[in-house]
C-alpha cells in the first residue's frame, strides 16, 4: 500500500541576505493512512519549514530547491499554484501553533468556516453553514449555532484551537499537518484537544503530521518519530523504538534532557552547548560540535543509515550498545 | 522529607485584587438608576504557606490561577491587597523602607522571556553590576573581579562583559539574568517560568544551573511552573493552585504518590510524559472559568467528576490531611 | 565549577575580547540605517543643506539684508543675469527687490531649520516629560494629562497655529511657541504609550525587584528604551515643523519680512508669477522640498530600523 | 455600548465649554478692534460710542455671558467689517469648503488605497518602489507651493484650467455647488488635487504599511493553507483588517483637511470658509473669527464623535469592550 504522503530528499533553502538558510536539508519521510507522524526538534531545527514546503506555502526569500513531495501519485513541488490551492484545505489541511494569531479576528466564525467549505465544493449557503454548525459540534463546542455567529476574540484558547481544528476537518483531509497546535494551552486544554484529535483521526482513518518539540506530547500520540536537527533529519523509527533505544547521540541526549519522576534529584543528562547558528553549521555532521562521540569522520556528514530494521540513523557512531 | 525547621518566607493570608473602577460617566449613569459594577480580579485569593530554609517549593497552575501574581508579591514587586509576607520572621510590609529594601533584596526573581527580561541598551557588566555597586556590595574597583566570579559561577564566559544582551542566544541570556540575581546575594530565588521559553536541551542546562547553586550557595527557591514534569524534577514541596486559591500543599513524593484533590489528580493524569506510549488521553472537562466571574462553591466543582451539591455552595478550606499535607476539598471530609 | 561552565564552548572564545566582537546598539542601529542607499543619500543631503544653512553668512554672495548690497534697480531679473555693478552673476535670478534669490535662498534655509529644529527640540523636551509623567505616575495624572493631548491631537495643527499667531502677532519666538503648541501633545503620547509598553517588561520589573531607585529606574532604564519611537516621530514632526511655518509664513501670520524665510520668499513671487517669472517663488519652493524630503526620507529609515517589530 | 456612547457626549460637551473659554478669550486678546474700525481722528466721545455699540464696554466676563448666551441662541455676533451676522455668513461660504474638502478626501482614498495596496504586494518590485518614492514626495512638498506651481503650469503656461474662483454654479436645495456643472468641476480639479496631494500620500502609506505587516501574520497563512483564492485572501481578510485602521484615520483627517481648506483656498481664491478666515484674521473682525472657530470646533467634535462610534461599529474587538465597560 502506498503511504499517504511520501516526501524524498526535500530541500528548502532561504535565501538571505545574510547567506543561504538550508532550513531543510535532504528531508525524507512518509506517514500512512490512519497513522501519526511526530516530527520533533528544537527551534531553528526545520520543522515548521518542512510543514509549510509541503502545503507549498514557503514565502521568499525561501523555496523549495530540490526533492520531491509525493501525494496520491502526484509531486506536490511540480504542482501549479492553482492545482496547490486544489489541494490545499481541501486533501490536506493544517492547524498551527497559536489559535489567536491563525483566526482572522475581524471576521466572524461562520464567514471563515462557510469560506473554506466554498472554496473546494460547490453547495448553498445554508448547506455550508449546516456542515459549519456540525463540524463545531464534533469538536465538542456547546451550542455551535450561536458560536457561529461569534468573533474569534469571544473564544478562550482552547475553544479557538477547536474551532482551527472544526475548519482543518470540514473536508475530511487524507492529512492533517498540525504545527505545535497545543504548546500555547494549558494542561488539561491539551488533553482535551489531544483526546479529540486522537480520536478523529483514528475514527476516519486520516495520517496526520503533528509538528512539536516536545517530546512527551509525541510519546503519548503519535506512530512513528521523525527527530529534526539544524534542517536534518537525525533520526527515524516508531515512537517505541526510537525513545526506548535512541542511537543518534542528539536523540540521546534529548530524551535525556526531559526531567521527569525518573530524574529527579540528580543532574539531567544535558546536552551541552547551543543550537548553531543556520547560517554558519559546522561542516559536516551538524550536531558534531555538541557531541560527546564525535571524531574525525563526523567532519563528514553522514547519511542516514539503517542499524536496526525500520530505523533510520544519520551518525557514524550510532549507540548500539542497547539493542532490544 | 522532613519538615523544615525555620522557615525562610512565609505568606499569611495574601489577598490580590486588581480593580478596574468606575469612571466618572458609569458613576453619573449609576445616579441615574444604572447598574455598573467595578470589575475585580480577585488574582490570590487568602493565601498561605511557608518556604523553608533552603528548600525549594513547587507553585504549580495553570494560567490565570495567580501563580505569578504570588511570585511578584514575593519579591517585592506587587504590594498585596491584604495579608502579610514575613521573611525571616519580619513581616516586609511594615519594615521602615531602607530596611524594607535591604530585606526584599534577599529574594530575587528570574523571569520567563529571556529576551524581554535583560535591558537591551545595557552592556552584560551594567546589566549584572549595577546593582551590585547601587547598594554598595562591592565598591566599583573590585566590580571587575566580582563580575568575573558570579559569571563563571553561572556558566558564563566573563569576557563577553562588554557586550549586549542580543548577542546571546535565549539560554545565555537566561544565564546572565540567573546572574543578574546572583550577584546582589540573594538567599532566595524566585523563578517564575524561568525554563518555560527555552529549547529542552538547552532547559536541562538551566535546570542543572539551580541545581548546583542550590547546592553551592544554599539557596532557597519558589519555582512556578505549569510543567509538572520540571516541578517534580526540582521540589521538595508542591503547592499547586487553582484560580487564585490553594488546591492542594504538599511534599512532592507524597503528592506525585497519591494526589489527593481532584483538580491535582486531574493535572497528573493529563500531563504528557515520555514513558506513557500511545495513551488514551482522558480529559477533564471543560473550560478554566474566568478569574472575573468564578463559580460558586469550590472553584473546581463544575469540572469535577465527583462534585456534590455542598461543593456549588459552599468553598472548601485547606484542611490537614496528613503529615505535612494539605488539601481543599469536600470529599476529604466524607472519607474520614 | 568547571561542570557548571560545560554549557559553554569556553576554549573557543579567548578572555580578553576585541573591541570588533562588541556590537553596541548603535553600531547595529547603523548598519541597519545603511542598509539602504537612499537613506545613506538622504542623510548627506541632509548634510549639506545643514551646512549650507549654517555657513550661509560666509558662502552666499550677498548678504540680502544689507541694503549697501541691494540695487532696486537690478529687480526681478531672470537667473544667469549678471550684476551690473561687478558681472556677479545672479545664478537663481533676483526677486522684487532686486536682491539676489541664491543667498536669499541660503539666508531663508537658516531660518528655517532653526524654526523646525528650535521648536522641535523644545516640543520633544516638553512632551518628554508630560508623556513620561503621565505613565509614570498613571492614575488620575494620567487621565487628566492624557484628555488635554487628546483634545489637541484632535484640532488640526494649521488651525490652532494660525489662531495662536492672531494672537500672538508675527515674530520668531510667536512661531516657535505656536509650534511648540501644537507639537508637544504627538510627542507626549508616543513616549506615554511606549513607556507603558516598557513598564510592563521584565527589565523594569528585574530591576523593580534589585531595589533600584526610582530615579534610577526612570532614566536608565525606562527612558532609554523609549527613544526610538521617538526619535521617528521626532523627524517626522520637525520635517512638519519646517513646512508648517512656510505656510504660516506664506499666509502672511509668520514670520516678519526682516526674519526671511523661505515661505515668505515664495509668497513674495507670488505676485510675479502670472507675469511668467517664475524663479522668484520656483527656487526657495524647491529648497524647502530638498530640505523636507531630506528628513522625512532619513525619518522612513529610522522607522524600519528601529521597528521594534523587525528587531531581534 | 451606551456607557460608550453617553461617555463620548459628556466629553464632547465638556470640550465645547473649555474651547468657548479658550476661543473667546483668546480672541479677545486680539488687538483692540476699535483701533482698526473707528476713524483716526474720532473723539472720545465718538470711540466711547463705537465701544458701546460693539459691547466692548463691559466687563470681559460678562461679555463672555452675553457671548455664550448668544451662541446658544445661534447667534455669534455681527461682523465689525461687513457689519452681517457672522454665523450666516460662515455658514454660506461652508458648503464651498465641504465641497473642496470631500472631493479632496474621495479622491484621496480612491488613488491612495489601490497604490497603497499595490505597494504593500510588492514592496521590491520597480512599481512599488516608485509608489513609494512618489509618497515620499507628496508627504514633502509644501502644498501652497505646489499650488502656485500647479497655477503656473497648467494656468498660466498653458492655459488649461482656470486658477481662481468656484466656476459655475447650480443651486441645489439652498446649496450653491460647482462640481454639477463642467465649468465648476474645472475650477474645482486644481485645488481639489492640491488639497488631496498631503494626503493621498498618508493614504498610500498607512496602506502600504498595513498591508505589508498583514501578509505575515499567522491569519493569512492560515487563509491560504484553507485553499482559498488568493483574491478573497486579499479582498476579504486582509482589506477588512486594514480598512479599519485606514478608514478611522481618514475620518479623524476630515476635520484636517477642512483646516487646511485655508492654504488652498488663499491660493485658487476659492470663496469658502478658509479665504473668510483669513481675511477676517488680517482685519481682526472679531466675531467672524469667534464664530469660525466655534462652527469648526463643534464640526471637529461632531466628526470625531462619528468616528469613534463608527469605528466601534466596525471593529469587533472594540465593540466587544465597549459592551464590557
Amino acid at each position: 500500500m502506498a503511504a499517504t504522503l511520501s516526501v524524498e530528499n526535500l530541500n528548502t533553502t532561504f535565501f538571505t541576505k545574510a547567506g543561504e538558510v538550508k532550513a531543510v536539508d535532504g528531508v525524507s519521510f512518509e506517514v500512512d493512512k490512519g497513522k501519526i507522524l511526530g516530527l520533533v526538534g528544537e527551534s531553528g531545527s526545520g520543522k515548521t519549514v518542512t510543514g509549510f514546503s509541503i502545503l507549498g506555502l514557503v514565502d521568499p526569500p525561501g523555496r523549495i530547491v530540490n526533492g520531491r513531495i509525493l501525494f496520491g501519485g502526484e509531486d506536490l513541488v511540480q504542482l501549479s499554484e492553482e492545482s496547490m490551492r486544489h489541494i490545499r484545505g481541501k486533501r490536506i489541511s493544517t492547524v498551527f501553533q497559536d489559535p489567536m494569531m491563525t483566526l482572522n479576528p475581524v471576521l466572524r466564525i461562520d464567514t471563515q468556516m462557510i469560506e473554506a467549505l466554498l472554496a473546494h465544493e460547490k453547495m448553498t449557503g445554508d448547506a455550508a453553514r449546516q456542515r459549519a454548525r456540525d463540524a463545531l459540534g464534533q469538536v465538542g463546542i456547546p451550542s455551535p449555532d450561536e458560536r457561529l455567529k461569534a468573533y474569534p476574540h469571544q473564544f478562550s484558547g482552547g475553544m479557538r484551537q477547536r474551532v482551527a481544528i472544526a475548519i482543518a476537518l470540514l473536508h475530511r483531509p487524507e492529512l492533517i499537518i498540525a504545527d505545535e497546535p497545543t504548546t500555547a494551552l494549558d494542561v488539561t486544554i491539551q488533553a482535551q484537544i489531544l483526546f479529540e484529535v486522537q480520536a478523529l483521526c483514528r475514527e476516519s482513518n486520516t495520517a496526520m503530521i503533528w509538528i512539536t518539540h516536545d517530546l512527551s506530547v509525541v510519546a503519548g500520540l503519535a506512530d512513528d518519530i521523525c527527530v529534526m536537527y539544524a534542517g536534518r533529519l537525525v533520526e527515524t523509527g516508531t515512537v517505541d523504538g526510537v525513545l526506548d533505544n535512541p542511537l543518534h547521540p542528539y536523540t540521546r541526549g534529548l530524551i535525556g534532557s526531559v526531567p521527569s519522576r525518573n530524574t529527579r534529584g540528580r543532574p539531567l543528562n544535558q546536552i551541552p552547548g547551543m543550537t548553531p547558528s543556520m547560517l554558519s553549521l559546522p561542516k559536516g555532521c551538524a550536531f558534531r560540535t555538541r557531541c560527546a562521540v564525535a571524531d574525525g569522520a563526523c567532519e563528514e556528514q553522514p547519511e542516514i543509515t539503517a542499524p536496526i530494521d525500520g530505523r533510520g540513523v544519520r551518525c557514524f557512531h550510532p549507540h548500539m550498545d542497547n539493542p532490544q | 522529607m522532613t519538615e523544615p525547621n525555620a522557615p525562610l518566607v512565609r505568606l499569611q493570608n495574601i489577598t490580590k485584587r486588581f480593580v478596574k473602577s468606575l469612571d466618572l460617566t458609569t458613576k453619573l449613569i449609576n445616579l441615574v438608576g444604572g447598574n455598573y459594577r467595578e470589575e475585580v480580579v480577585q488574582a490570590v485569593d487568602d493565601v498561605s504557606f511557608t518556604i523553608g530554609e533552603g528548600e525549594v517549593v513547587g507553585l504549580v497552575g495553570e494560567s490565570g490561577c495567580g501563580k505569578s501574581t504570588i511570585g511578584r508579591m514575593v519579591a517585592g514587586i506587587l504590594e498585596p491587597t491584604a495579608g502579610a509576607i514575613q521573611y525571616r520572621g519580619e513581616d516586609l510590609l511594615s519594615l521602615p523602607k531602607a530596611k524594607r529594601r535591604s530585606v526584599s533584596l534577599k529574594s530575587q526573581m528570574i523571569f520567563q522571556d529571556p529576551f524581554a527580561s535583560l535591558n537591551p541598551r545595557m552592556r552584560v557588566r551594567d546589566i549584572i553590576g549595577e546593582a551590585p555597586v547601587a547598594h554598595k556590595i562591592v565598591s566599583s574597583d573590585e566590580l571587575d573581579d566580582y563580575l568575573d566570579e558570579v559569571m563563571n559561577l553561572c556558566g558564563l564566559e566573563p569576557g563577553f562583559k562588554r557586550r549586549y544582551a542580543h548577542q546571546f542566544s535565549g539560554g545565555q541570556r537566561q544565564r546572565i539574568g540567573i546572574a543578574r540575581a546572583l550577584a546582589v546575594k540573594p538567599d532566595f530565588l524566585i523563578c517564575d517560568e524561568a525554563v518555560a521559553a527555552l529549547d529542552v536541551s538547552i532547559q536541562a542546562q538551566i535546570l542543572n544551573l539551580f541545581m548546583d547553586l542550590r547546592k553551592e550557595l544554599g539557596l532557597t527557591y519558589l519555582l512556578i511552573s505549569h510543567d509538572l514534569g520540571v516541578v517534580e524534577h526540582l521540589s521538595d514541596r508542591v503547592v499547586i493552585m487553582y484560580l487564585g486559591r490553594l488546591v492542594e500543599v504538599a511534599t512532592a513524593e507524597d503528592l506525585f504518590r497519591d494526589p489527593n484533590h481532584p483538580y491535582t489528580k486531574a493535572l497528573l493524569e493529563e500531563v504528557p510524559r515520555i514513558d506513557n506510549r500511545r495513551r488514551n488521553f482522558a480529559p477533564v472537562k471543560g473550560e478554566i472559568p474566568s478569574p472575573i466571574d468564578p463559580p460558586s462553591g469550590c472553584y473546581f466543582h463544575p469540572r469535577c467528576p465527583h462534585a456534590t451539591e455542598r461543593c456549588k455552595t459552599e468553598a472548601p478550606v485547606l484542611k490537614e490531611i496528613g503529615p505535612g499535607r494539605l488539601s481543599a476539598c469536600h470529599l476529604n471530609d466524607a472519607t474520614g | 565549577m568547571t561542570e557548571l561552565a560545560n554549557g559553554l564552548p569556553l576554549a573557543a572564545v579567548s578572555a580578553t575580547e576585541k573591541a570588533a566582537d562588541v556590537e553596541t546598539p548603535f553600531q547595529r542601529f547603523l548598519s541597519g540605517y545603511c542598509e539602504s542607499k537612499v537613506a545613506i543619500g538622504a542623510f548627506f543631503g541632509f548634510l549639506v543643506v545643514l551646512f549650507l544653512a549654517l555657513a550661509c553668512p560666509w558662502i552666499s554672495p550677498t548678504n540680502p539684508y544689507d541694503l549697501m548690497q541691494v540695487d532696486i534697480m537690478e529687480n526681478r531679473l531672470p537667473p544667469g543675469s549678471a550684476r551690473y555693478s561687478d558681472g556677479m552673476i545672479y545664478w537663481l535670478g533676483t526677486d522684487g527687490q532686486g536682491r539676489d534669490m541664491l543667498s536669499g535662498i541660503f539666508y531663508g534655509l537658516r531660518t528655517s531649520l532653526f524654526v523646525g529644529a528650535m521648536s522641535g527640540v523644545i516640543a520633544l523636551m516638553l512632551g518628554t516629560t508630560v508623556g513620561l509623567t503621565a505613565a509614570y505616575f498613571g492614575g488620575r495624572v494620567d487621565t487628566v494629562i492624557m484628555r488635554i493631548v487628546d483634545l489637541q491631537l484632535s484640532f488640526p495643527t494649521i488651525l490652532v497655529a494660525l489662531m495662536l499667531l492672531a494672537i500672538l502677532g508675527q515674530g520668531v519666538d510667536k512661531i516657535i511657541i505656536a509650534l511648540v503648541t501644537v507639537q508637544w501633545a504627538y510627542y507626549a503620547r508616543t513616549i506615554r504609550s511606549q513607556a507603558l509598553i516598557e513598564r510592563r517588561r521584565e527589565y523594569i520589573e528585574a530591576a523593580q525587584c534589585l531595589a533600584l531607585g526610582h530615579r534610577r529606574i526612570v532614566f536608565r532604564h525606562l527612558l532609554p528604551n523609549c527613544m526610538p519611537p521617538l526619535i521617528v516621530v521626532g523627524t517626522v514632526q520637525v520635517a512638519h515643523a519646517i513646512a508648517l511655518e512656510a505656510t504660516l509664513s506664506f499666509l502672511g501670520l509668520g514670520l516678519p519680512p526682516t526674519e526671511p524665510s523661505l515661505g515668505l520668499l515664495i509668497a513674495n513671487g507670488f505676485d510675479y508669477m502670472l507675469s511668467g517669472r517664475y524663479w522668484i517663488s520656483f527656487y526657495p519652493g524647491v529648497a524647502l522640498l530638498i530640505a523636507i524630503a531630506t528628513i522625512n526620507l532619513m525619518g522612513d529609515q529610522l522607522r524600519d530600523v528601529l521597528n521594534p517589530r523587525l528587531q531581534k | 455600548m451606551t456607557v460608550y456612547v453617553i461617555r463620548r457626549l459628556l466629553q464632547a460637551v465638556l470640550v465645547i465649554f473649555i474651547m468657548t473659554l479658550i476661543v473667546f478669550f483668546g480672541v479677545n486678546v486680539i488687538g483692540n478692534p476699535i483701533d482698526i474700525l473707528v476713524d483716526p481722528d474720532c473723539d472720545q466721545a465718538c470711540f466711547e460710542a463705537a465701544e458701546k455699540a460693539l459691547g466692548l464696554d463691559k466687563p470681559i466676563i460678562e461679555q463672555y455671558f452675553i457671548f455664550v448666551e448668544n451662541a446658544l441662541q445661534g447667534n455669534l455676533g455681527k461682523s465689525f467689517v461687513i457689519g452681517m451676522p457672522a454665523l450666516p455668513l460662515i455658514v454660506e461660504r461652508m458648503p464651498a469648503t465641504l465641497e473642496l474638502a470631500l472631493s479632496a478626501m474621495i479622491l484621496a482614498i480612491f488613488t491612495g488605497i489601490p497604490l497603497g495596496m499595490w505597494a504593500g504586494l510588492r514592496p521590491d518590485s520597480v512599481s512599488g518602489k516608485v509608489i513609494m518614492g512618489g509618497s515620499i514626495l507628496g508627504f514633502s512638498l509644501p502644498s501652497f507651493w505646489v499650488g502656485l506651481m500647479m497655477i503656473m503650469i497648467f494656468a498660466v503656461e498653458f492655459g488649461l484650467l482656470p486658477s481662481t474662483g468656484r466656476g459655475e454654479t447650480v443651486t441645489v436645495g439652498g446649496i450653491r455647488l460647482s462640481f454639477l456643472t463642467l465649468d465648476g468641476l474645472s475650477h474645482m480639479i486644481l485645488p481639489a488635487i492640491n488639497l488631496a496631494l498631503y494626503k493621498i500620500s498618508l493614504v498610500i502609506r498607512l496602506t502600504r504599511a498595513g498591508m505589508r505587516e498583514a501578509m505575515h501574520q499567522d491569519y493569512v497563512k492560515f487563509a491560504r493553507a484553507k485553499g482559498l483564492s488568493t483574491t478573497r485572501v486579499i479582498f476579504v481578510h486582509v482589506m477588512k483588517n486594514i480598512l479599519i485602521p485606514v478608514v478611522t484615520i481618514l475620518g479623524l483627517e476630515l476635520g484636517n483637511v477642512i483646516a487646511f481648506a485655508v492654504v488652498t483656498e488663499t491660493i485658487f481664491s476659492w470663496p469658502g470658509m478658509g479665504k473668510l478666515i483669513i481675511d477676517s484674521i488680517q482685519v481682526l473682525d472679531r466675531p467672524v473669527i469667534v464664530a469660525y472657530l466655534m462652527i469648526t470646533v463643534f464640526m471637529f467634535i461632531f466628526i470625531n464623535l462619528i468616528v469613534d462610534l463608527l469605528y466601534s461599529l466596525i471593529d469587533p474587538r472594540v465593540r466587544l469592550q465597549g459592551i464590557k465597560a
